[in-house]
């Protein structure tokens, strides 16, 4: 067992970063390598977190109160579509992998740049145009359909549901052109020696995640292409005033729309997987477990759709069958959060910032799981759906699994993305409000769901305040921890605090290489003869029955 | 509540919306077969998760604090890797709880999707934004928002929507179901505590989506009958005031989905101060609100819409009679 | 992981001015490519894949009415359009094997009769949709047929709509494989394509055949079954 | 000269070409195959089969389809993950279909009123069905009355009757 930390720090120091290896706004701009490009994405993600975020911060304050106050009706149900359409289709879907995942995916294969450079700078493009189309249906008079485009009242509601579906469908051909470049790349692209059993859980996850871009993304392009033709010449397939069923809609929606939750998820696994081996100086335990379990979670999101429609008028036996299918995602879903707790054990954890945010994901996404178990359990389903509870669980899902897992990501890979420190204290203080914050801001809405709140209400029952009023104040707390968090790793830019290329003692190949990384990722090939989890700190003279 | 004194104590804009429970943190009346044998199943997932979260957590907390890295540098970690029977172990027990939760769960489901045979039919229409319940078997009897349920009874809903989808959904049943335009849905229960309890929609719908609020008056066999015909009949009461009839129909009319009494802008105009105020017309046109044009509103509605709204309203023609619009007249005129 | 660093590979690839940076060996850059349209292709099929059961479901709902409207689509001009389609998909096929062999000119002439035989494809559906047109049987809300003398019972709009989505997105795809192969002729005009480097043409025809393979099930769904 | 490595793997011969090229008799056959197969097709399509012409024109048109990938997209001497993403693309289609198809047809399992449609069914009976077309836009259908009037009338039946194989009972009723 050989790390060379920084290996070529020394002897190559003079080489510039890809950061400043080329200069001037356009050599950016027309950039095709990936670091340069997962940099663009994430700040295209993020500003459009940045903005979602703002407007779920103006619904939880509407609904301080039980009556209309601070916005109309209107107002509101245009909001809340927003914060989910863009929450959806602008951040959390390219999020993890086409901002992290373009970033790391080839150092972490020790490749050079991913398979097709020039197709991944057009996705980026793609996505630009897609979030002008969402810019477009905010002046053209907005979107009030629910992030969801339920026919027949997108079809028949007076907004700009044509920009938003047009923004949709670009933002899907977006997803499939990463996706596709991922498969490729890592089929195609590893370094010598990186066979699949040596690929870091990061990229077992991001694989998944390019599979089901591929397979489930156009659906959803066919998808809103149909509503756009039902509402412009109203052929009738999915708008039962011209003769067809909106049932039927919620079947080519929920096809790719299911899968898509594991594209938003499957990405966040991955980065866990990452955090906790190397703050923890452990081996993953159950490598092949969690690297297969990301392929079946792919493969069986592909059976579970119906979940969404159990009480939609779909055919009873459809919801018994789904309802099977859908307890089945849990099996493998359970065996990679086991082995990530068994990952711990005989570790040495060193509570970095990073490592606080996969500690915090652990309780998040455990609850967020267990509360999809009622969710996918039928007869408790007809109570619990389309209230308060469902936003609680893809929440704890959703911002408790992704958006932790990818603000850990983050602080993770800052020192490699930038080559500057950021001040730990700062990100601990910062962790714990985002954790105070999400945790009463949404575990009250489980509570106000199983009493009948339903989702989509500017309004309620007076009976609801006291719980909302609860929700609303940790949603402050949450947003504090979020723009404090924002402000220390912007400072961090500007600090004079530097990154060496392996601050965190990684093993795994982009610690390999310098900080920043140099343009083409390593000065020479790297040739990779072990396991990405083989840290100097486990022992090996000690535990003569482990494998 | 924990606020209160943030708040308005005015209730929602629907009258006459009964509250469920006191204590926010207590759980739901269950006022239905299915509410009872629902809750008892919750109650076994929420041991079951209870034991797996705990289980977790515990395990977690406890290698964190066990396993933190000594001040003095790293020490040695074990070498494990994997261990077969264990990942079989963790596999294996929760896909059995997985199971028993899915076999109750489907056990429950299909005693709520089969209604009985002897089942009392109604009809509900799901409409921007409220509720048109009515009893085939009961001459006259139609109500708006409101569904009168005998105890002990079973009752056979079939369920449609003349415009968008929306969801029928009483929590104190522990019942939902999505009325969809062009086909029927249907949903049956047999309720078993006296009370009013909440009807919400749960399935998005549009501006007042959040208006479509109605209750479940749950009473007795005997009184069954006399409730359904006292509560579907609409005719002026003796002694009754014109403008109180009309508050009646408001009331029943569902009017108070889209037009407030407070002055609050919902979907239509407000009633406050509506009558013998000049308003501009989309056309550009502008005319006083007088007896004529809020008779055309109700039976016309799309005639001639106010700068600033949208041609949303559902006619009310054969749906009230004249003396029931003059009550309703009487009663906006009184909103000063 | 331990890794050790070696310079990277030196042979004779290096030089060959068709190899991008980031990749080492042209076999590789070469099958990526491939694999990069096969997934693209998946995405296709899974695209169509929705009016595919667009159709079924309305043949589901509607029967008679699909089986009745389906006598106003012209079986010949389907016919033709089939034979046509499957004739480019075999000079297509048989340009690529003559750039396998190496011959540039043969590359050339058969990618000539492909574009020749993907333009009378798109004249047929012209004089097709044209047809569709006058008789006002146009998808959805703009179908008026009824109108024109053709009284078929039911719904037809839907059918036509289904018609227009499907036949309409397939010669989108046929017009864009047309402007695929004229840029490929040119390019093998500026001699671009030699024996060991004509991936680009081999996803062309993978993209072209793939067109024929939508329409091969298109044709008898539409134009045949009863 | 240093080893040359793919997917990770060593490679033995990095330039041997491992594409396979078919002769043209290859491509004769099956354009052949693929003529007499469509001339089938459309011949069976004048017989009356009643509910097997689906079943028999997809099979068909599925021999059809494995001709081409096979032989024209030279899937059969491919690479194997080539051929493993097209039949994977082929199975989730048959998810998507084969579930969806279900729900349809399971609807009325245990209700009939949940059947799709039967509101509809419904209405049309109580003559307040739905409207064909233009019926629904009023203005749309002046304009195109107003369009067949300056055109010498609506009569076109006849005129195209060749190619139309159905039947004309429109010219009864109108």
């Amino acid at each position: 067992m050989t790390t060379q930390p920084a290996v070529h720090s020394d002897h190559h120091a003079e080489e510039p970063s890809y950061l400043v290896s080329k200069r001037g706004i356009m050599s950016w701009l027309v950039t095709v390598d990936h670091k340069r490009l997962g940099i663009m994405y994430m700040v295209a993600v993020l500003f459009f977190f940045l903005f979602a975020g703002v407007l779920a911060v103006a619904l939880r304050t509407e609904l301080f109160t039980p009556n209309q106050d601070l916005m109309s009706a209107q107002t509101y149900n245009q909001v809340f579509t927003l914060h989910g359409a863009i929450m959806t289709f602008l951040f959390i879907i390219p999020s993890v992998p086409a901002a992290l995942g373009n970033f790391l995916l080839p150092l972490m294969l020790g490749a050079k740049d991913v398979a097709f450079p020039r197709l991944n700078l057009l996705s980026f493009y793609v996505y630009c145009v897609a979030s002008i189309f969402f810019i477009g249906t905010l002046i053209n008079g907005g979107l009030d359909t629910g992030w969801t485009f339920y026919t027949p009242y997108s079809t028949s509601t007076g907004t700009a549901v044509i920009w938003a579906t047009t923004g949709a469908f670009i933002a899907g051909f977006s997803s499939i052109l990463t996706g596709l470049n991922f498969v490729v790349t890592v089929h195609k692209m590893r370094a010598p020696g990186m066979n699949w059993n040596r690929m870091p859980l990061f990229v077992w996850a991001i694989y998944s995640t390019a599979i089901i871009q591929v397979l489930a993304t156009p659906v959803l392009a066919i998808t809103l292409l149909l509503i756009i033709i039902e509402r412009s010449l109203g052929i009738g397939i999915f708008d039962p005033a011209m003769g067809g069923d909106p049932v039927l809609f919620q079947h080519f929606f929920w096809f790719y729309s299911h899968p898509a939750v594991y594209i938003m998820i499957l990405p966040g696994f991955g980065i866990i997987s990452e955090l906790i081996t190397v703050h923890s100086r452990k081996h993953i335990f159950g490598y092949k477990a969690i690297a297969l379990s990301s392929v079946a979670i792919a493969i069986i999101s592909f059976l579970v759709w119906g979940h969404h429609l159990f009480v939609s008028g779909q055919s009873e036996l459809a919801g018994v069958l789904f309802s099977f299918l859908t307890f089945a995602v849990g099996v493998p879903t359970a065996i990679k959060v086991f082995s990530w707790v068994a990952t711990l054990y005989k570790g040495s954890i060193q509570y970095n910032t990073p490592m606080w945010y996969a500690m915090i994901f652990l309780w998040t996404f455990t609850v967020g799981g267990l509360t999809g178990l009622p969710l996918s359990t039928l007869a408790i389903d007809v109570h619990l759906h389309d209230t308060y509870f469902v936003v609680a669980h893809f929440h704890y899902v959703m911002v408790g699994g992704t958006v932790i897992a990818f603000i850990g990501g983050i602080h993770h890979w800052w020192p490699k993305m930038t080559g500057k420190l950021y001040n730990e204290t700062a990100g601990k203080i910062g962790a714990f409000l985002v954790f105070v914050g999400f945790n009463v801001t949404f575990m009250t809405q489980f509570f106000l769901g199983h009493q009948g709140m339903p989702r989509r209400y500017y309004a309620y029952l007076p009976e609801y305040q006291s719980l909302h009023q609860v929700s609303t104040i940790g949603t402050y707390i949450l947003a504090l921890g979020l723009f404090w968090t924002m402000f220390y790793l912007l400072a961090s830019l500007f600090g004079k605090s530097k990154a060496t290329g392996n601050p965190w003692g990684g093993v795994s190949l982009e610690w390999q290489t310098q900080s920043p990384p140099i343009e083409h990722n390593f000065h020479d090939t790297p040739h990779v003869h072990g396991s990405p989890y083989d840290f100097p700190e486990i022992d090996k003279s000690a535990g003569a029955h482990a494998h | 509540m924990l606020f209160s004194l943030f708040t308005d104590p005015r209730p929602l804009s629907d009258p006459g919306t009964p509250p469920m429970a006191d204590n926010p943190w207590s759980l739901l009346p269950a006022a239905s077969a299915n509410a009872e044998a629902l809750d008892s199943l919750y109650i076994f997932y929420w041991i079951l998760a209870g034991i797996g979260f705990i289980a977790t957590i515990a395990a977690q907390a406890y290698f964190m604090v066990k396993y933190a890295k000594p001040k003095d540098g790293h020490r040695k970690t074990s070498a494990i890797t994997h261990n077969g029977k264990l990942e079989f172990l963790w596999s294996a027990i929760p896909t059995v709880g997985f199971l028993v939760l899915f076999a109750w769960g489907e056990i429950e489901y299909m005693k709520q999707v089969t209604p009985p045979a002897d089942a009392i039919d109604v009809r509900v229409t799901g409409q921007k934004w409220y509720w048109k319940i009515d009893y085939p078997a009961v001459k006259g009897a139609s109500l708006k928002n409101e569904l009168i349920v005998p105890v002990g009874v079973p009752m056979r809903l079939t369920m449609t929507s003349t415009d968008v989808i929306h969801s029928f959904f009483i929590p104190a049943f522990r019942l939902k179901k999505d009325v969809v335009p062009g086909r029927y849905t249907v949903m049956w229960f047999e309720a078993t505590k006296e009370g009013e309890y909440p009807l919400l929609c749960t399935e998005y719908c549009g501006d007042e989506h959040s208006s479509m609020v109605g209750r479940v008056l749950v009473v007795s066999r005997e009184k069954y009958a006399e409730v359904l015909a006292e509560r579907s009949k609409l005719e002026k009461g003796q002694g009754e005031t014109m403008a109180d009839y009309g508050a009646r129909v408001y009331d029943r009319g569902g009017c108070a989905s889209c037009h407030s009494l407070d002055g609050a802008a919902k979907t239509g105009p407000t009633f406050k101060g509506l009558y013998g105020k000049t308003e501009t017309l989309s056309t550009g046109q502008t005319l006083t609100v007088d007896d004529n044009y809020i008779r055309e509103s109700i039976l016309e509605p799309n005639a001639k819409i106010v700068q600033g709204y949208s041609p949303q309203m559902p006619s009310f023609a054969g749906q009230f009679n004249d003396e029931q619009i003059a009550a309703l007249i009487e009663f906006i005129k009184a909103q000063k | 992981m331990s890794t050790a660093h070696s310079h990277a590979p030196v042979h004779d690839d290096e030089h060959n001015p068709h190899l991008a940076h980031h990749f080492d060996t042209m076999g590789q850059q070469n099958a990526s490519a491939k694999l990069g349209m096969w997934l693209f292709l998946a995405t296709e099929i899974l695209m169509f894949s929705g009016l595919f059961l667009a159709y079924f479901v309305l043949r589901m709902f509607y029967p008679e009415m699909v089986l009745e409207a389906h006598e106003y689509l012209s079986k010949t001009a389907g016919g033709i359009n089939t034979a046509v389609l499957l004739t480019s998909s075999y000079t297509m096929a048989l340009g690529v094997r003559s750039i396998q062999l190496g011959d540039v000119k043969k590359l050339r002439l058969y990618l000539v009769l492909t574009i020749l035989c993907g333009c009378i494809f798109m004249v047929v559906k012209y004089f097709e949709y044209s047809a569709k047109f006058e008789h006002g049987m146009l998808p959805g809300k703009f179908y008026s047929a009824h109108l024109h003398g053709y009284e078929i019972e039911g719904l037809p709009h839907i059918f036509f709509g289904v018609y227009f989505m499907m036949t309409g997105l397939h010669g989108i795809h046929v017009a864009i494989g047309l402007a695929i192969m004229l840029w490929m002729f040119v390019r093998a005009g500026r001699g671009e394509f030699d024996k060991t480097n004509y991936v680009a043409i081999e996803n062309t025809g993978l993209y072209w055949h793939l067109v024929d393979l939508i329409w091969i099930f298109l044709f008898p769904l539409l134009y045949l079954v009863k | 000269m240093a080893k040359v490595f793919l997917n990770g793997q060593p490679v033995e011969h990095p330039h041997e070409s491992h594409e396979h090229v078919s002769p043209m008799t290859t491509y004769n056959a099956v354009i052949g195959a693929l003529f007499v197969l469509t001339a089938l097709t459309y011949a069976v399509s004048f017989a009356n089969l009643g509910p097997a012409s689906l079943a028999v024109a997809m099979f068909v048109a599925l021999i059809k389809a494995s001709l081409v990938v096979a032989y024209f997209m030279h899937l059969k001497y491919d690479d194997r993950y080539h051929l493993f993403v097209f039949l994977g693309t082929i199975i989730f289609v048959g998810i998507f279909f084969g579930f969806t198809l279900f729900d349809l047809q399971s609807r009325n399992a245990l209700n009939d009123e949940q059947e799709t449609f039967v509101r509809l069914r419904d209405m049309e009976n109580a003559g307040q069905g739905l409207k064909v077309g233009v019926e629904n836009v009023p203005e749309r259908k002046a304009k195109v009355l107003e369009h067949i009037e300056a055109h010498g009338g609506g009569e076109h039946g006849g005129e195209h009757g060749g190619d139309h194989g159905g039947g004309h009972k429109a010219e009864a009723k109108h």
